[in-house]
This record gives structure tokens, C-alpha cells and sequence, in this order.
């Protein structure tokens, strides 16, 4: 990016920078400013960055052997004075994002030995990033394989995979989230894909135990959420006990259900709950629990198509159908069945959504020939409130059997 | 050929990924690895995790600086903590905080006064601020607007008592993003902030020839297959020819501002004094409440002014406020929103204009919005009458 | 339109034209074919339509001096055996639409002297409709002065008034629809644009005593609907004795009401309706009239930009704030207002809410100079989910300005 | 010049409007206006309306035939009817019945047999169906594509019941429109039934130049000055040149079918095997339950076969059953599919394919499609979660 307009002199430049930097150090909040101090980041650039206005990187071209994924570098642009450099690595996290000491410890070397001291504890996507210079690229990925790690997931490829921490930490979740990272990052296809950049955008994979989705599946390329079927288990002697100690309120625990399934019969001192109607809020279980707690017949979720932009803008996901807690290898499969017609047909640029978008969602989950139990049948993102379409006759054809096949029955 | 036999630089391709969960994971933490039955909030940031084994695992909390970036030296001085008053591990929270484990709610709450001493804060869960997720911007992004990072540090200097100990009516999460790429994570929840050009970009004719083919080939290949025609989802990338030359020119009418150009190419530029940020409110992505929804833009433009951002923080403060003195407990930012009905949560908020950039467009600019949602149209107009 | 491939010869299609009348004349529901023969209408052209599967009707000239409205022709296609013709005037309909027997007597004789004896007895928009033979109308035109009413109401032109029937019968009625009526009528701009067609596309206006909307005022151009401020009346005791009776159960009230706004108060035996929130949905006021009724302090909702269809499909309208009861002479200025614009600046073929979709509905606010009570303070029909926008100058400065203000407050 | 010096016929352009309420209210009417304080039901379709005088006047809703098509002959005899049994007045509803207007239950049921005995039921009001309204279409429409009172008689038959005793959940109203104008009243109602083309016009040649300017003037004109094409939503018209001519094209591809065209000339014609009417559901225009809105397309396309229109009878005869056996009382049929979720309301009708246009359109017919509203899509993933 060119130089901004109105640019001070190069001493006044930096003066400035470091008056601003000095302004980031203050108040109440933990300041990267100064972890940035006490590590070989080049400070002056982002303070420069920050009196212009204007980010100070440009793209400069590291390269690391056979490392297509996983490595950004940047050259200061020329107008911040002194210039500077930076490179980093985005690193597979561990599962959980557990760091034992000795691990965290071995992490910490690699980063002040072959990078600069200064680490992204995790990145949006899920990756642990270590900044580094170019000279020591190849020896941190050397010493992080050592340790049990490696660098990917940038480009258009398989990026870094994410789950919640699931089973290890939290009583909500529904299936083991932790292996299903495991076992995606263990699949070929997992692999190659996540080395060689030849999708048409990137491509997000990611892993929530509970339909609280602490992993954020809902914007994921491909998301995982754990859920029941029916209604909540409910504790009647426990929840009993929670209500007499007044930990619990049956009255507004009905009132506060967002869709209307729970009836608290006062007579009988019994809840009562519609597991037809229950949309998986989690609010009587948050409220509750363990008196109540989610149903046993657990199920995943599978929701695609989601994104901070991409062609069309921003979107959630569509929830295609349910696998059971055990499937994780046809999870896998399920994902490159997903991916296989979007990589064959889709623009570039486009994500997943937007090409779902682009083709219709019940097109596409024909053309990518996936059955799920529990698929909608409605698989629309959005009805139509227009009356008149072209429409191909196969189209008609098949409202017209469904017509036909009433006219037998009223 | 096995990896072993490889080269080994050409054995990189076979990634080493970390699945090892007896490897990584605390023991105590594989000892009752889905065991656990229930948990119990010690104040703001400490959960006590029950294990039907008897056991428990208590973490701590601890708010880490914007974008999640810390030194390795004070990385160490936390594991120093953990090997002392904790089980000898830590974790790294999706949103980038630092659990402390450890195994007693006295070693937890020692933790909690050695961190603060060291100046961090402990807090989040529940009712309160869980956090602000910020993308690297200036830091190392090529394609940032704004700095994400110093506008969450003004953010979290301004709202730091939510993260603590003041309570919300319910859980508070801020995203905040450089760019229109979104990094911090989308708009899909409570409160967004996206940093955008406010203008078309201007094209660098000095670099653009980097980013398209070379000047004979342009001339012959259509228009369609040009890389950044395709990219921009308007038209306003076109080709136009100039006596016998081939340009890439954008029409500045048709732009959206979208930035998937400049994602794509280092050669769009933008001129400081138009920038700014978006605001967006009342997204989430928890399947809590009323569901899973993206955010609506509340405010489409303020100034990012470093260091103190006041404009940004005012108006957050404020929407904080609103919802703090008018929500019900357990009420997310959006389920708020959707319950008074957006023009009430306007009127509560004094906006007198509201962003309604769909309507506005003229016939040429279509193309693109056919995706955006109307949302509650319908809905809103009865909520008006 | 052409002939439709494969049509029988003359007399067989005129046959199986029969032959189609007939079983339209069976059945428990009254068939409008048993009617048209009690009439001189072309029958047969009907049925020849019916067989072809195509409107056997192609757009004729009847002109009738100084009648540029209401009048609509047509003659038989080419294809239709011994062809045929057919006019119809549209009508201005009664305040009401009652018909004393002595004037329905009138229409009658007029039908059955100057026209084919056939009548529709109200379109969708509101006009009386008189089928009749092109000789003759000139003498319907004028023997319809006489009784009292007149012509008019097609083309981008004011149509057919049409207002609930309110007062007149309705327990319900919050301002005087059918005065509303009157008044437009007389209002000597309103004869002016019901007379000559000058606007981009017709222009409807409907008038609804309260929000059950029988008068589909949501879809006009301009819509007025009664409503109230605040809460519903509640005359608690006549309420108590409705719920002695087994006529009300108030707690089922407070459940079924959809904002949410009723509380039952067990012990005191009282219900509270919640001003704030009440959507004026009438459902208590259904429920339990007359001891809840609409509130005393009665307004006229506005709304604005309905339709079937226009450039940009199927719409209802937009809410822009209220008027008081009594305030018919500045709803008529209001309406003129809202002309104003889209009279100048629309495209042809554009209804008023494809003109407001396209400019902004508070741009559209702005430029018609309206000022109302209650208008909403968004004034959008869609908030924006996409974070970013060109945007003018002015547009910065006003949120600046917000946030400037705001940055003293807090 | 006043209206009386003018020439009588130029005075028509003063348009005589029946304004006087006095000159056309019966008088019982007048002398109750206003006062109205209660009503009951006694069966469907009789209402007494109680005046604050104590006066009464019972209505006795008639059922027309389609498009409420009625002989002059037919009339005279209601007209008898309402002077023998009644207070000498009938009136004619918003949606095109007839209401005999009397002054006690007695001779309200007695009115109630004759018309009866005349073949007419009495009916609606409440918890039922209370008519179907049909535009014009075959009967004088040069614009129809499917003829809507004949479907609308198939529907009467099939559902005459529901208005005269059965009772429903609620209010039920079809609108049968003959084309996409809509005529019937729009599709924000319970079940709307559009007849449609099915595929895009085609231009007759012969003919189209009565809809455009000479040629002459054609070659010279701007092509968005032309009529045809500013009416095109879609910019499936457009001019194309022919050697030294520039004719009308109609771009298949890009025709939604939306007939604006044929609307404004009657040069463009199509095929009845491609003709259908879709199936909307789930509208309303009164404020109750969660309010006005627009009705969905449930079934996109059915041919449209008189006299008995099997296929159409079939389908909504079907969903009112679904609707019959699955609502709360009072549930109007949108209120229903709202609160069951779309996707749930799809599979209790057993239909396996939704109509869901917009997702497909290729890119080039976007420009149309922006107004379309996505409505409640995160919800209904919810739902379906
Ligand atoms: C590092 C990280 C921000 C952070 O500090 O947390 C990041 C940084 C960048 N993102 Fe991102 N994105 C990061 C998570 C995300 C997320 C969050 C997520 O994955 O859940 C999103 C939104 C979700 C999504 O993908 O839809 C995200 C949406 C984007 C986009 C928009 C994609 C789109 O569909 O439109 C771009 C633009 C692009 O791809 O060209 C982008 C592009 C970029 C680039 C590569 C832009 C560039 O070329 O400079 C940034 C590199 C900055 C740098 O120097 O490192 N980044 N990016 C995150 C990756 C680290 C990690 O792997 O953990
Ligand atoms: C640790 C973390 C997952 C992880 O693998 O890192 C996490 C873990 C839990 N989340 Fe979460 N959430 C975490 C990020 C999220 C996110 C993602 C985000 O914030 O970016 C979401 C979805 C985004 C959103 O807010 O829509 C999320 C939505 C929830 C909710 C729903 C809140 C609501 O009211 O809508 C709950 C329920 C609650 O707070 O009671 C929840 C509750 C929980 C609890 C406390 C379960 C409970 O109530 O017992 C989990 C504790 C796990 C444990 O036992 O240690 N978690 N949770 C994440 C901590 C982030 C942080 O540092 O603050
Ligand atoms: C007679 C009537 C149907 C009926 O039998 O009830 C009717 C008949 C026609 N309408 Fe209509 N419309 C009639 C009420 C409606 C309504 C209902 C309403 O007013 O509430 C609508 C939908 C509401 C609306 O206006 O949005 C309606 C929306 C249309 C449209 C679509 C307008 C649009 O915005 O797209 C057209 C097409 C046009 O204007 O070019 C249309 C065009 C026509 C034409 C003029 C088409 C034509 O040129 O042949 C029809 C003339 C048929 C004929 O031979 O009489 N008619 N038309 C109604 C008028 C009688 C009356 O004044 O009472
Ligand atoms: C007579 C008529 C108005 C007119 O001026 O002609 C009328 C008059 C009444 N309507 Fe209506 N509605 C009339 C068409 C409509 C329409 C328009 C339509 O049907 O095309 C609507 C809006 C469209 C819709 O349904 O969304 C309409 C929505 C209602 C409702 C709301 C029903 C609901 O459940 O959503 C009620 C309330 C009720 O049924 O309890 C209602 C109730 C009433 C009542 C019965 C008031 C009451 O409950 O005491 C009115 C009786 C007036 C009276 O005292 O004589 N009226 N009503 C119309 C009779 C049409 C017919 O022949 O059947
Ligand atoms: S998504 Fe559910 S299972 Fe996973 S951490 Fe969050 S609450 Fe626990
Ligand atoms: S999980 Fe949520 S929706 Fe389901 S019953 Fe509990 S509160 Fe209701
Ligand atoms: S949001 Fe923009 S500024 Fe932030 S990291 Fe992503 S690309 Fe860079
Ligand atoms: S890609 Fe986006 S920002 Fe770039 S020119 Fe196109 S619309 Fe504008
Ligand atoms: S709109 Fe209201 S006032 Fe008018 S007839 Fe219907 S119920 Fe009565
Ligand atoms: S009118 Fe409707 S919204 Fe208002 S209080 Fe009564 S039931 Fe509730
Ligand atoms: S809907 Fe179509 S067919 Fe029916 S009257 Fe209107 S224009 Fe004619
Ligand atoms: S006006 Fe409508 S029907 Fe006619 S060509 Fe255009 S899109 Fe097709």
C-alpha cells in the first residue's frame, strides 16, 4: 500500500509511534503492547502502522520447503522507516489446546530460540501461531515436529481443525469431540489436503460437543454438534430436592423455554416435557442441571455452508442431518462427499455457502449424494413468496405425482 | 514410497499432527475424561469441575491481551504458576484465555492473586464479559483496515469491571476485526466490529499488472476468466479497453466495499480519511434463546481513532448499557433485541438513522444483494404499530 | 393470444364447450355458469376458453366520451367460433356497499335494460361491476348518475375507494371508515385522479376500522387501520362475571395473547394488560368483548407501499405513524404527499412500494415531507447484515455525530 | 366553468360519487351508527349486532358463486327476500357475499332456509371458511392463464362444509387469482392459488410492433426509453440488432415469468401445456396471532385441468386437513406453520421437494431477486435442529 498523505518526517514518525505504543500500555486490560516489549518484534512497525493509520505489511515471499500451508511473511512497507520483517507460523494445536507444562515450556524455547519470543496463543481458526524470522524457518518446523507438532492450515486448503474441549472438561458434551480431531487429522484425505493448497477457497472443520457450540460449527465449512433426540432427562427426585432448596424455579423454568415444551404440573410436582417440541436451547439444563440433563439418545448434527463472507456474505450454516456419536470415520466421509462437488464445480473464491447458495441446497446435497437420518425435508434456505417461476418439467412432474398420489387418499 | 524412505524435507508432507490424547492432555484429565457431572462457578472466571470419580479439576480464567499475544517469558512465569499452586497445565480457551487447572478452590484462588498481580485479569463465565477477540491486524495482516488490537485494548480498558466482577444479563462477547474478512470471527455474535474502507478502493496501476495476466493475454482472454472479475461480486472489477490497451478499472458506483479485491491483491489501496469501522449487534452463534443469527450493522461507519478509539467505546459502552439496565436475566444481547423488537432497541439506543443500505441501492448494484437478509420485515412493522 | 395447437373442429368445440358449462353447473357450491345463463353474456366464449385452456378474451376499444376510466372491453379471439364481445364499467360501490332493495332494484333494471343482465357484485378492489353491450353505454353511463353513483377506477389512475364496513355494523369500528370514505371522494383531487390516468402505475386506497384489516388496507397503496395507544379497556367486573359464567379463562388469555402483555393476577382476581407491549393483536378483545375492548386513545395507523406484485414482487405495506380519527382532510393531504414523489420521479410500472424499496423508505419519508406522530424511528424494511458499504460523506457525519454525543454521556 | 355550464358529457369528468351515507344506509342503520356494543354468533354465518339502543340487526351471510357473478334475476329475487323477511337492505361484503340484513333471530333463520331452498348456502364467520375469492380470468380477462372461478367452483364443492357447518381451527380464505397479477387479492392469505405460464412468453411477431415504436424510431431510442423494457424486471427484453433492424428479444434465461409483459401488451402469448397455478400457504392481513405476512410457495406448479382440477382440489383439500387435525383452536393456518416451523409443516404434508427458486437462480437473474425476503432461515434451522 502506497504511502498515506500527510506522513510526518521519519524522527517525528517514530517519536509518535512510540507515543501511541506508550498510550497502548496503560488502563486496566493486559496489553499486547507490553508482552510485544518484551520480545524481538519489530514494535517500531505496528507503532508507525498505528500514526498512519494504515497497516504497515506488505507481502514478501518466504519460503519454506514443501511447506505450501501454515507460513505468512511480510516485509514493512516502505514508507515505515528503519523497515522490518516478520514471519509466522500457524501450528497445530494440541487437542483441547491442553498445554502441559513441559510441553508449553518446550513451545516457549522453540519460540525465543527460533522465533523472535513472542507467540498467538490461538488464532481464530483454532492454530497455535508463533511469529519468526525467515532465517530460522526450516530448523522451528524441524523442532516442532520434534515436539509432536507441525505447521498448516493457510490458503485454499484444509485449515486448522477446532473442538471444544468436550469430553476432557465438560459435563454437556455428547460425543467425544476430541477423537473426532483426532481421527480427522489421522484420515489421508485429512492430510493431503490440509498440504496442498487446490481447494477454490479455504475449507473449516469444526467440532462442538453441545448445541451451546463453544467451537462456533455454526460458521464452519463443515460443523459437528452434539445433540439428543426428544426431550431432556429429567431427575424428578433431584429436580425435586433443587426446587425445595429454591436453586430452581419450576414455574419459570416452563415460562423461560423458548419453545413453549415444558409444563410444570403442580399437583403431581412433576415436569413434564415435550420432546417433540424442544429445539435444544439448553436453557432448563443450564438451569437445572443434573437434575435435568440432555436426553440419552445422542446424536451429531451436521451443519455446512457457513462463513464470515465469502462471495454472498455472511452466513450460518444449514443443518443437514443427524450421525450417530460413533461415526466419526463416515464424518470424514461425509466431509469429502461435501467438498467433492463444491472442488469440482464451484468458482474460485467462492466459499462452500456460496456455492450451496449459488446451486440450492437440496441440488447440492443430490449432487453430493448424501443420506442422513433426520435430512429436512425441507433443505431450502428460504421459501418463496413469488407465485411464478420458470420451472423445468421434471420439476413439475414431480408436484404433479405428489398431487396424484392425493387424490387417492381425500 | 514410505515417509521413512523420503527425503527427509519431502517426509514434511506427511504432517505431524498433535492426536495423541494420552500425550497432551493432564492426567488428571484423562483420568475422568468424560466423567464429569457437574460444575460449580466460584465467582467470576473459576469453574469447579465435579468427576463422578470424586475428582475435581477447578480452572482459572485468566484474560489474556488483545489478539491472544503474550511473550514466551510470560508464558513461563504462568507455567511457573501451574506447577506451583496448579496440576502442571494450562489450556488455551477457543477465544484465547488462559485456564490455570488445578485441583482445589484454595490453590485456585491463589492463582487468581498471583495472576492479577502479574496484572491479569481473572473473570468471565456466565453473566458477564467472556472476553474480546480481536484478529492481528497491523500486527502482521497485509489486508487490515484498522487495528484491531489497540480497539480491543480500549474495549476491555473500558469494559474490564464486566469481565471481573460487574454482572450483565448475560453472557457478552465482542468481536473485533480489521477488515471485512472478519477474522475475529464472523458477525454472529453479540457485538461485532469490522473495519472497513468507507470508499471504493483505488487501484495502484504501478503493481495491478502483478495480480493479471500479461498485457497481450489479457487482450484475448474474456472478460469472465480474468481472476479479479471474478472476485469482486458486483462487476465493478470490469475490462475496459483504452485505444489499443487492456485496463482492469473499477467502477466505483458498483463497489460494495467488500475488500475480496484487496484479499486477493496487494495492488487496491485506500486513502485513511474515508476509513472506519462497522458496528453490528445482537448476532450469536449459541443455539441459546431465540437461536443461532448473524448480527445487524447498528452503526455503518465511525472513525478508528488509535489509541483511545472513544467514538468505538462510547457507542459500545452505550449498547452495553441499554441492554444492561433493560434485558431480562439471561437475556443475550440478541434474544433482547429480538423480544423488544429492533425499532424499540433503536428507540432505547437514540439512533435516530439506521443503516438500511439494501433499499438504498440503485437497480445496478442488485447483483449482489439477492443473498441479504430481510429478516424480520413483517415482524418489525408490527412491532411498530 | 394465437389459437391453441389442437383444437377441435367448430362444432366439436363447441360441444365439449357445453359439455365443460354443464359440470360446472353441478355441486353443492352455487356455480356462476347457472347465472351467466339467466344473462345475455357469450356463454359459449366462456366455454371455448375452458376447452382451449387459453382466455378466449383479446383487449377491444369501446370509447366512451370523457370516460377514461372504468370502462374495460374486449372481443372474442379469432378462434373463437361466432365470436363475441364483451364491456364492463366499474362502478363506484355504496359507502358500505349496502344496497336498500329500491336502489339494488335500480342496478338491476339498469343491468337488465342497458347491460346483459349480469353483475358482479364487487371486484377485489371494491367496484361494483356491470357487464353491458357496447351500444348501450353511453345511457348506463348516465343512468347510473342519476341513481347516484358513476364510472371509473382502472388504469394508473386512483382506483376504487374501499373501506370497511365500520360503524355501520361493526362493534369494533375505531374511526368512521365509511365518512373516511366519503370525504376522499369529494376531495376534488382525488375526482381529478380517478378521472385521468397520469400516474407511473394505479394507486389504491383502503380504509380499515380496526387491525382484523377486513378491508386489506395492508395492501393498498395507502392503508388507514384503526388502532389504539396503550393497553385494551378492562371492565373487570363485567370480565369477572364472563369468567364465573365459563365464558372467558383468563389464564388461557394471558397464554394465547402474542406479545406476552396480560398477566392474570390470581389472588386480587384482576388482569393487567401491558400497554408497552401489546401489539394490538385483538385477541383478548375477540375473546372477551365486550368486557376488554380496543382502548380509549384511538389512532390511524398508516401504512404505506402494499401490493400484489409491481416491479418487485408481493408486498405488504409499511407502518409510517398515525393520525387521529378526526383527521380525514390532512389523511387526504397525507395521501397527496405520498403521491408526491412517486408521482414525479417513478418509472413507469413502478407501484409506490417497488419506488420506496428502491429509493429508502426514510429517504422516500424525507422527500414526501411527511411528518407524523409515532413514525417509527427505523423507518428500514431491512437492517443491513453486511458490515460494509460505500458511504457518503453526510451518512459519516451523521453516526459520528451520534457517537460524539454519546462520548459525554457515558 | 362550473360543472353545470359545461357541454353534460364533458361534466362527466365531475364524477358523481354515492358519498351521501344518509341517502344510502338503511335506516336502521343510520339510527344505530356507531353505537354498535356487542355482537353474537348464532351458527355460521348469522351475526346479531347489538346496539346501545337496544336495537338489533341480524346479518345473514349468503355464499356467492365465483367471482360473485350474479344474475340480475338472481338479485331481484334477494332483493324480494330482504323487503318479505328482512329490514328492505342487503349489503355486499370486502370479499363478495351477500348479507340480508333483518331485525330478529327468527326471520334471520327463515331467510336462511330460502335462500337455501334457492340453492345458495349461509355460512362463514369464525372458525370457518368464509369464502374463496376469484378474480374475473376466463369470464372477461384478456390477460388470465388459467380461468380462476371454475377452480374456484371445484374448491367451493370440495369444501362447502367448512362454510356452512363443519368447523376449521379459524378463519380460512383462499384467493384464486386466473395469472400473476393476482386479481383474487395477493397471496398474504391462508392458501393463495396463482395460475402462471409455467415457461417464459413468447413475442408474436406479427404483432409486437403495435407495442413499440416504429422501427424507424426504435434504431434511435435508448433502449432503457423503451416501454417493454423498462418494464421487464429481469432484463429478459431487450433490443437486439438484425442486420440493419433491431428487434425485441426475450432472453429465456433470464424470464421469471412474472407476466409484466403480457400486462402491458397483448403480444406475447403461451403455450397451455406449460401452464399451471402454484399453491401458496400461509399468509394473512389481519394483526392477529403474529400478523400479516406474505404466503410461501408450497407447491410451485400443478396443471390446471377443468372443470374438476383434480390436482389443485387434491392439494389444498390436503392441507387444510393437515392444518384441521394439527392446530390449536383459533390457529389461523400461517400461525400454525409458524409455530410447527416450516420444515415440520413440510413433513406433515408428506411433501418431499420445496420450491425454493431463489438459491437457484443463476447469477445473471439476480437484479430481480434482491427484494425476496429470506425470512425466518436461522429459525428454521433451528427448527429443524
Ligand atoms: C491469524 C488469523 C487471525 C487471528 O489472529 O486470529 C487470520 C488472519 C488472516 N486471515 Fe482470516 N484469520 C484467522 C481466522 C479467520 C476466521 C475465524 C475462523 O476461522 O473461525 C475467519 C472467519 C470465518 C470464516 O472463515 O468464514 C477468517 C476469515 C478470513 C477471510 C474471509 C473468508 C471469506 O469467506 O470471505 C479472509 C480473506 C481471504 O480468505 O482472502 C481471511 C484472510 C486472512 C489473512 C490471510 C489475510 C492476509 O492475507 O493478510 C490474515 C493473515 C494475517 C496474518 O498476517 O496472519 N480470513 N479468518 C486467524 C487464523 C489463525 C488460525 O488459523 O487460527
Ligand atoms: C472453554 C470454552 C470452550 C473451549 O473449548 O475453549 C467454553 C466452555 C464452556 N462453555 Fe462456552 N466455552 C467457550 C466458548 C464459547 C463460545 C465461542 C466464543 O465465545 O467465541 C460460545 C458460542 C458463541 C456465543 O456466545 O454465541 C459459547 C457458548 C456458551 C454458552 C451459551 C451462552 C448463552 O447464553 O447464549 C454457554 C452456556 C452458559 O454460559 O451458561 C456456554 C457454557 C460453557 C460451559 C461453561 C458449560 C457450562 O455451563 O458448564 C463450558 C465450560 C467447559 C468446561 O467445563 O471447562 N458456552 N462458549 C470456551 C471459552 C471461551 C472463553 O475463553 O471465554
Ligand atoms: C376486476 C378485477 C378482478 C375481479 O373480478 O375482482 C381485476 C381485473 C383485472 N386486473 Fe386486477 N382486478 C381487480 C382487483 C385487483 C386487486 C385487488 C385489490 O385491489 O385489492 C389486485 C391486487 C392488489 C394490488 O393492486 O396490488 C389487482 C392486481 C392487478 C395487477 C397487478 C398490479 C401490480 O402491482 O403488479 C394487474 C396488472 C396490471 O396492472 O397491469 C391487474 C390487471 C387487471 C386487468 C385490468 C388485466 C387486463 O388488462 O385484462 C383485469 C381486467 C379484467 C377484466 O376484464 O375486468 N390487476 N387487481 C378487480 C377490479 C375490480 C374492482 O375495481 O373492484
Ligand atoms: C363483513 C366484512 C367487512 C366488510 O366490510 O365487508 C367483515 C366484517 C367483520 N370481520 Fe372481518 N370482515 C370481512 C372480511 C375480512 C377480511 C378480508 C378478507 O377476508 O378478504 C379480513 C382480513 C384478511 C385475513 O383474514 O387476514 C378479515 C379479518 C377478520 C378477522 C381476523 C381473523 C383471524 O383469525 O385472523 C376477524 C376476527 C374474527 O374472526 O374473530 C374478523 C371479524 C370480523 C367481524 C365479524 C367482527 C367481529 O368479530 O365481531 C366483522 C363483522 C362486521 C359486522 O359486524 O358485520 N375479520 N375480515 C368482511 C366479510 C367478508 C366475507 O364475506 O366473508
Ligand atoms: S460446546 Fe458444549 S460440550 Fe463443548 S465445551 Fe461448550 S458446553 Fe461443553
Ligand atoms: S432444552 Fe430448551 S427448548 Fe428444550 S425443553 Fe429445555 S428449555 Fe425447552
Ligand atoms: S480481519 Fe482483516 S485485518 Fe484482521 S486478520 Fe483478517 S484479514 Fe487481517
Ligand atoms: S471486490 Fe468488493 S471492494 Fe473490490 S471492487 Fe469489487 S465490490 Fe468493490
Ligand atoms: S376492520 Fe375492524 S372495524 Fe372494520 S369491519 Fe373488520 S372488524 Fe369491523
Ligand atoms: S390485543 Fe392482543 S396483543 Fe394486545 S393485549 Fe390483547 S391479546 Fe395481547
Ligand atoms: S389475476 Fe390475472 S386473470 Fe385474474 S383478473 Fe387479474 S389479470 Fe385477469
Ligand atoms: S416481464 Fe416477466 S414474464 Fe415478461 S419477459 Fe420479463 S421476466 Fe419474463
Amino acid at each position: 500500500m502506497s504511502a498515506p498523505a500527510n506522513l510526518p518526517p521519519k524522527e517525528e514518525l517514530l517519536n509518535r509511534a512510540e507515543e501511541i505504543l506508550k498510550q497502548l500500555e496503560g488502563g486496566p486490560w493486559p496489553s499486547h503492547v507490553s508482552e510485544l516489549r518484551k520480545t524481538r518484534y519489530p514494535l517500531h512497525v505496528y507503532g508507525v502502522g498505528l500514526v498512519a493509520r494504515k497497516s504497515p505489511w506488505g507481502p514478501a515471499a518466504v519460503k519454506v520447503e514443501f511447506l505450501n500451508t501454515g507460513v505468512l511473511s511480510r516485509w514493512a512497507r516502505d514508507w515505515v522507516p528503519g523497515g522490518g520483517s516478520e514471519v509466522h507460523f500457524r501450528v497445530f494445536h494440541t487437542p483441547g489446546k491442553f498445554l502441559r507444562t513441559d510441553f508449553l515450556r518446550k513451545i516457549t524455547k522453540i519460540s525465543r530460540e527460533l522465533g523472535v519470543g513472542l507467540i498467538e496463543l490461538v488464532g481464530q481458526t483454532g492454530a497455535l501461531v508463533l511469529n519468526l524470522t525467515p532465517e530460522t524457518a526450516e530448523a522451528m518446523v524441524d523442532a516442532l515436529r520434534e515436539i509432536g507438532t507441525d505447521v498448516g492450515g493457510s490458503g485454499d486448503a484444509i485449515r486448522a481443525l477446532n473442538a471444544c474441549v468436550g469430553p476432557a472438561l465438560c459435563e454437556f458434551a455428547l460425543y467425544d469431540t476430541l477423537k473426532w480431531y483426532a481421527e480427522f487429522y489421522k484420515d489421508k484425505r485429512v492430510n493431503d489436503n490440509i498440504v496442498t493448497p487446490s481447494y477454490p477457497y479455504k475449507f473449516k472443520v469444526k467440532f462442538s460437543g453441545c448445541p451451546l457450540d463453544c467451537a462456533r460449527a455454526q460458521r464452519g465449512d463443515i460443523g459437528f454438534i452434539g445433540v439428543w433426540e426428544g426431550a431432556p432427562e429429567v431427575d424428578q427426585e433431584l429436580l425435586g430436592k433443587k426446587i425445595e432448596a429454591g436453586e430452581v424455579d419450576p414455574e419459570k423454568l416452563a415460562a423461560n423455554c423458548p419453545s413453549g415444551a415444558i409444563t410444570w404440573d403442580k399437583e403431581k410436582k412433576e415436569l413434564r416435557i415435550d420432546g417433540t417440541r424442544c429445539k435444544k436451547s439448553m436453557h432448563c439444563i443450564r438451569a437445572a442441571f443434573p437434575a435435568i440433563k440432555p436426553g440419552k439418545k445422542r446424536k451429531v448434527a451436521v451443519v455446512v455452508g457457513g462463513g464470515s463472507k465469502g462471495r454472498f456474505g455472511p452466513k450460518l450454516g444449514w443443518f443437514i442431518g443427524y450421525l450417530e456419536p460413533d461415526q466419526v470415520k463416515d464424518a470424514i466421509d461425509l466431509t469429502f462427499k461435501v467438498i467433492g462437488p463444491w472442488e469440482a464445480e464451484a468458482q474460485p473464491k467462492y466459499r462452500l455457502g456460496d456455492y450451496i447458495m449459488h446451486l440450492g441446497l437440496d441440488k447440492f446435497i443430490e449432487k453430493a449424494g448424501i443420506k442422513l437420518e433426520g435430512m429436512p425435508v425441507s433443505t431450502a434456505k428460504m421459501p418463496d413468496e413469488v407465485p411464478y417461476a420458470v420451472l423445468p418439467k421434471e420439476v413439475r412432474e414431480r408436484f404433479l405425482s405428489f398431487a396424484q398420489q392425493l387424490k387417492g387418499r381425500v | 514410497m514410505t515417509a521413512a524412505s523420503m527425503n527427509p524435507k519431502a517426509a514434511r508432507l506427511q504432517k505431524v499432527f498433535p492426536v495423541d490424547l494420552e500425550k497432551f492432555l493432564p492426567e488428571r484429565v484423562l483420568k475422568n475424561y468424560g466423567q464429569w457431572v457437574d460444575r460449580k462457578f466460584h465467582g467470576n472466571g473459576i469453574i469447579e469441575h465435579i468427576s463422578a470419580t470424586g475428582d475435581r479439576i477447578f480452572t482459572v480464567k485468566v484474560g489474556m491481551p488483545p489478539n491472544a499475544r503474550i511473550s514466551a517469558e510470560t508464558l513461563d512465569k504462568f507455567a511457573d504458576i501451574a506447577d506451583s499452586l496448579g496440576i502442571g497445565a494450562v489450556r488455551v480457551t477457543m477465544a484465547g484465555n488462559l485456564e490455570i487447572l488445578t485441583d482445589s478452590l484454595d490453590k485456585a484462588l491463589k492463582i487468581k492473586e498471583e495472576v492479577e498481580k502479574m496484572g491479569f485479569p481473572v473473570g468471565g463465565w456466565g453473566r458477564s464479559l467472556w472476553g474480546i477477540n480481536s484478529c492481528t491486524a497491523y500486527l502482521t495482516c497485509t489486508t487490515a483496515v484498522v487495528d484491531s488490537p489497540s480497539i480491543s485494548k480500549a474495549l476491555g480498558d473500558a469494559l474490564a469491571p464486566y469481565f471481573k466482577e460487574e454482572a450483565l444479563p448475560a453472557k457478552l462477547r465482542i468481536f473485533v476485526s480489521g477488515c471485512p474478512s472478519m477474522c475475529a470471527g464472523g458477525t454472529a455474535i453479540d457485538i461485532a466490529i469490522v473495519g472497513q474502507w468507507g470508499a471504493p478502493p483505488k487501484i495502484r496501476e504501478e503493481v495491478i499488472g502483478m495480480c493479471l495476466p500479461p498485457p497481450k493475454a489479457l487482450a484475448k482472454i474474456p472478460e469472465t476468466q480474468i481472476f479479479l472479475v471474478q472476485v469482486c461480486p458486483t462487476g465493478a472489477l470490469t475490462l475496459r479497453r483504452e485505444g489499443d490497451k487492456v485496463k482492469l478499472t473499477l467502477i466505483g458506483e458498483k463497489c460494495i466495499n467488500c475488500a475480496r479485491c484487496k484479499e486477493n491483491c496487494d495492488a487496491f489501496d485506500y486513502d485513511p480519511e474515508n476509513v472506519g469501522v462497522a458496528i453490528l449487534v445482537g448476532g450469536k452463534l449459541s443455539n441459546t434463546g431465540s437461536g443461532p443469527r448473524l448480527a445487524r450493522v447498528l452503526v455503518p461507519w465511525l472513525p478508528a481513532i488509535p489509541p483511545k478509539y472513544e467514538e468505538i467505546v462510547a457507542v459500545v459502552k452505550h449498547v452495553v448499557e441499554v441492554w444492561r439496565q433493560n434485558a431480562k436475566p439471561g437475556e443475550r444481547l440478541a434474544d433482547f433485541i429480538d423480544r423488544v423488537g429492533w425499532s424499540k432497541f433503536l428507540e432505547m439506543v437514540g439512533l435516530k438513522e439506521v443503516h438500511d443500505y439494501y433499499q438504498r441501492v440503485p437497480e445496478f448494484a442488485r447483483t449482489f444483494l439477492a443473498f441479504r437478509g430481510r429478516g424480520d420485515v413483517y415482524k418489525r412493522l408490527r412491532d411498530a404499530l
